[in-house]
């Protein structure tokens, strides 16, 4: 085993598969040559050239467009959305035709796509190019969308990913780019709906996204020394959602705290509470807890930006909160 | 910018460049059944939109849909230009699309009126049929929404290696969406063979195209270097001499292109929209069905250059008829999607997306 | 007090505020002589002439930049959207600017824009003609979104919404235009953020959106002669969400159902139902249920497209089940 | 389609021309003022830039940000043009912009620290920098997106009665965004007082314009009925008197225009962009720099038409640099929004949206 960061991870999620299957190719901004400006694909097009890693001009809608109708005709696109908040722009062609052909042709047409795009505030980037808007794609039936925590996760998501034969959505964490972590040489896949559990726990639970499962791990870290034993649970995808696995925690430990780098109102926190307190109602000691990011568009300035994102020291002060029991009084 | 336009003449100066045409096309394309399938085809996009008209206007079909009568030569000079495996894009004015690359009257009258045997299992309907089968990637409800389709039809076409020339049909209305010339932009660029077919009926919904098109459409394609064309598009063989020029040189590389074919839609903007006289007089309306209409023009033609006869014609038509009454009997009585088909076809994988 | 459909009360809403401030102005697809096609709009390009009723081209996102350019330069635009499905084109111009601009100027730049559209399925439209796409919007901050449920609220709300300084984004339900309520002659105005208590209960609270709002004084109809006193809450804005007269009722009551339109996954149920477990966890007697449109892009047959939408006997169902307890034994 | 670009001919053409266009705008602008301006804000934009990379480099400032300098040209040249009330839409690389159009720098270097009293009291950034008391709608930092709010804001000058003109700046990457054709249309339909101005530094982020725009950019404004300007960006006086002139043509109610501006940046795409021999040579960078730079030139021609000297030129730099250097050294010890900040402005009529 060896270590790589998340980039390099993502980068041979890519090339195995596109050697693998000749129909994969890459579309979207200064993928080639330059590699995107994370430089997760750098050496791509040398390997497989400029037919396969496409370098477009700045349209979106456009590429994201063409990519619907290739994977309609026997292609199967990796779209580079070089900002998560670009998805604004591609909506349409993402949630009006990709979502809905398969549907909508009554199972003839597939559209075997990809997007790979990226979340996460605290780069100092401002409101336009900080989001995390994974909860718009998760509302649109038809869209599958992976959200890897680390390395491990972005590769084994990003192959099984691009052999689906259903659009799929990976938001990658962009300040994760450069993390390192475990990743086997040879060949694995992780299978959509599975969650991961990242850590064993007794007391209670954090349910994690992306970005926020390094920080419920370092949360569970500050509890632990206190003597509050949390379970971690990465779901990996949120659509399909393992909701088997988040309800066997949240009946065990009795007690739920669900953390993601979205905005909180009308986001990703809320539509997991509401499972949890609908079908572990009278397993739990206490509502369940949501903390999303917060309502504001991301402030550039750094001295409001870091407020905006849930910290380990805020979460591990609402799970003492919740495990004191003072949430009680507050409701 | 080369012109195919009907100059008005009211006939003559038409009737000798039709002739020209059709010596032309003798040459390469000698045989009558070409001419005669065309007229078919024709026919047989006008004998649906009938019926489907009567089907809304008897309450015996969900919904709204969208009249193609009067463009007929569009998609079939267009569409028998292309192998079974080219692809089009249609749009919700798509009926004529579907019929002219191939489909059945059967499953699109299925699909029309919400039916299991429809070719989308009644989860369609009209604005959004499609018949892989013979490359209809379907009908859109979007305006513009399948700009990016046809390119990437293209796009892979190129990138696999086949010889799939894509054909992207739209409205008038349509070039005033963006995406077409972002999609026009990278076809251009990487040469696709891509066919962009605007079919200009003169309006948009309830608003006559001069007042939300400004400049010229075909210069809009010009712009990025394509090369564009303005046609007759009531004239089926100017339409399927360019169409097969067009779509051969696609084959060699040399797409993408585009083309504006003037035609007129007779309906109104839906079945619904009947008192249209606040956005365009009766007068024209009566003018282009009764001097420009494609299907009498060509039959006229047909019967003229000694292909058909009268009686040959009519009994077409009338087989075409009997055709589509069957076909839309057999719609109606055919039944309905089982309940627990709702969910299915969410996903590709998954049997039932909520169970 | 007279009784008119919602079409006649947002073209009043629409006439009252353009006599009353001459920087209103209407702009969308077929809004002047065509009226749109629902007919919405007809007579006002009458009185104000075609400057301020203005047809545009096909091109959602163009008019919608425009719009947020001339409501950051005195004037105050009220788009008109033909169909809800089309917000996904005006995303980017919506979300990322409208919405941020206030913010991101520092409060220095306004964006007094009203976004008219609709929402609701069976009317036989299909998966792009069909959807209710309130909860996406509701997601971003910046924006204020309202959902009247019948003439009333349509004219109240709109009239708020165009004297409001921020961007608002009002659907309609397209199936009520016709629908006749009581409206006042005199003006009046309904303030954002007041949730309307349609009906009031004592059993059970049904917390009811737009087109629900109907549905749920049906389903309350079925289950008064049942002996079952249901509460029915139409927050009337999503944002800003009347939480303290949600929490009121159940806490009153204690058994909570929301029901709305939009597909109830990552969507408005699960927000409402997350506040109000974690608000009202110790006075519920049963968990908070949730009842959206089926998650599924709409299908065209009638037979199918019927059975994606939450009807009153569903409703009805859902609560009978609720009071019997056997959601306990479910859970 | 006019032509005001460099032929390249080293100088010589180019002295004879600037002189006549220098003779030209004497008769109807006749104050030494108005160039020494010119000259001012251009070397102030350089100076900005130099100090924001400056403060990158030592990582004093948040984030990245995108130099102006070599394009100084061109927003000077058209905002010179301008009136305070007129508006401006720009761009990620819109520091140019800003102190063209009236901007302080305090107020700016704050900004781009996330202080407090920057223009946007920190919220916005390099990115968002907006100064709404000149008429400065604001940077943006999606490619393209503020097409729409410039012709908006015409627009809402034609509704509202004001003679305001506004000014949409965007780079040669913008083009393939369909935003500006949707627009554009809207403009050339209503005869809106806009000006597309289109700063064609030869590259968007790391590839060159010529793989990613087909065709012609000015035949693209054209195709729409759109008047199409090309000229030499780095020259300010051609592109000073162009800009009079349309921005007079558009208070007229003859506007929109189109400008594609010819120029080049000096830096990276963004101050992070170091080693960018990839994409583009250090030989074309020097050749820029050295022979076609728009400070140095219109400081030459200045000397030579006797409107300052060189101790009055290195006078006025020095001021600006000290300016400049206080200005930073202001923005440095200025203070943070207090963190209570971080939810106001959310909505206009709630003070703190999160209480
Ligand atoms: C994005 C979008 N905007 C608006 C509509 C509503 N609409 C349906 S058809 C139509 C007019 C289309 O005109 P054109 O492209 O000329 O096609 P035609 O109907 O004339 O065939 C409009 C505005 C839509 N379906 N999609
Ligand atoms: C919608 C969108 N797509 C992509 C980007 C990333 N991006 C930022 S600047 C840029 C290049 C812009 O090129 P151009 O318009 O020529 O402006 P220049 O940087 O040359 O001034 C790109 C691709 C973005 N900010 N917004
Ligand atoms: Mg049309
Ligand atoms: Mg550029």
């Amino acid at each position: 085993m060896r270590n790589i960061t998340l980039s390099q991870a993502v980068n041979e999620a890519l090339a195995e598969e596109m050697r693998r299957d000749s129909s994969v190719f890459i579309i979207g901004e200064d993928v080639a040559e330059a590699g995107t400006p994370f430089k997760v694909l750098s050496g791509l097009v040398e390997e497989f050239g400029t037919a396969r890693v496409v370098d477009t001009p700045i349209a979106e809608p456009g590429f994201m467009g063409l990519a619907v109708g290739a994977a309609m005709t026997g292609a199967r696109p990796v779209v580079d959305l070089m900002f998560g908040d670009f998805i604004f722009l591609i909506m349409d062609q993402l949630c009006n035709q990709a979502a809905k052909t398969h549907y909508m042709s009554g199972g003839k047409l597939n559209v075997p796509l990809v997007l790979r795009t990226n979340l996460g505030a605290t780069r100092r980037s401002a409101a336009q190019h900080s989001q995390s808007l994974h909860a718009l794609v998760a509302h649109i039936p038809g869209l599958k969308v992976a959200l890897p925590s680390s390395a491990y996760e972005a590769k084994g998501l990003m192959k099984t990913a691009i052999r689906d034969n259903n659009p799929v959505v990976i938001f990658e964490d962009k300040l994760m780019y450069n993390d390192k972590a475990t990743v086997p040489e040879e060949e694995f896949l992780i299978p959509f709906g599975e969650a991961n559990i990242k850590r064993e726990g007794e007391d209670i639970t954090l349910i994690a996204t992306s970005s926020m499962v390094q920080v419920c791990e370092k949360a569970a870290d500050i509890l632990a020394a206190e003597g509050i034993s949390a379970e971690v649970i990465d779901p990996r995808t949120i659509v399909p959602l393992d909701e088997e696995t988040l309800l066997r925690s949240a009946k065990k430990t009795s007690r739920v705290i669900v953390v993601d780098e979205g905005h909180q109102n009308f986001g990703i926190t809320g539509e997991i509470a509401g499972r949890i307190n609908e079908k572990a109602f009278y397993h739990l000691d206490a509502p369940v807890v949501r903390m999303g990011a917060m309502d504001v568009p991301v402030p550039f300035s750094p001295a409001l930006e870091d407020i905006t994102v849930p910290t380990p020291e805020a979460v591990a002060e609402k799970a003492r909160l919740l495990m004191s029991g003072e949430m009680i009084h507050a409701a | 910018m080369p012109t195919f336009a009907d100059n008005g003449d009211g006939g003559c100066a038409r009737k000798i460049l039709l002739k020209a045409i059709a010596k032309a096309l003798h040459m390469t394309h000698s045989n009558a059944d070409d001419y005669l399938r065309m007229y078919r085809q024709m026919v047989r996009i006008r004998t649906f939109e009938d019926n489907a008209n009567q089907l809304y206007l008897s309450a015996k079909m969900p919904g709204l849909t969208h009249m193609y009568s009067g463009e007929e030569a569009v998609a079939v000079g267009i569409c028998e230009a292309l192998k079974t495996s080219d692809k089009i894009t249609s749009t919700h004015r798509g009926h004529g699309h579907c019929v002219a690359k191939g489909a059945d009257f059967k499953e699109m009258f299925c699909e029309l009126l919400g039916k299991e045997e429809g070719y989308c299992r009644g989860k369609g309907g009209s604005m959004h049929i499609a018949d892989q089968s013979n490359g209809n990637l379907g009908a859109n409800a979007i305006v513009g929404g399948s700009m990016g389709i046809a390119t990437g039809a293209a796009f892979s076409a190129k990138l696999l290696g086949k010889d799939d020339v894509a054909v992207c049909f739209f409205g008038d209305g349509a070039t005033a969406q963006g995406l077409m010339y972002e999609v026009m932009n990278m076809a251009a660029l990487w040469k696709l063979p891509v066919i962009y077919a605007c079919e200009n009926n003169g309006y948009s919904e309830y608003t006559r195209t001069d007042e939300i098109a400004a400049g010229s459409i075909t210069a809009r394609a010009e712009a990025f270097g394509i090369e564009a064309f303005q046609v007759d598009g009531q004239d089926v063989l100017a339409v399927n001499d360019l169409s097969q020029k067009l779509v051969e040189r696609c084959r060699k590389g040399e797409g993408p292109f585009f083309i504006e074919l003037m035609t007129y839609r007779y309906h109104g903007h839906h079945v619904g929209d009947i008192n249209r006289e606040y956005y365009r007089s009766k007068s024209e309306e009566k003018d282009w069905r009764e001097n420009r209409d494609p299907i009498t023009r060509f039959r006229a033609w047909l019967v003229e250059e000694g292909i058909a006869s009268e009686e040959e014609i009519e009994a077409m038509n009338a087989a075409i008829k009997a055709d589509a009454s069957e076909a839309v009997e057999y719609a109606l009585n055919a039944k309905y999607p089982d309940a627990s088909e709702v969910d299915m076809h969410v996903f590709t994988d998954v049997e039932h997306a909520l169970a």
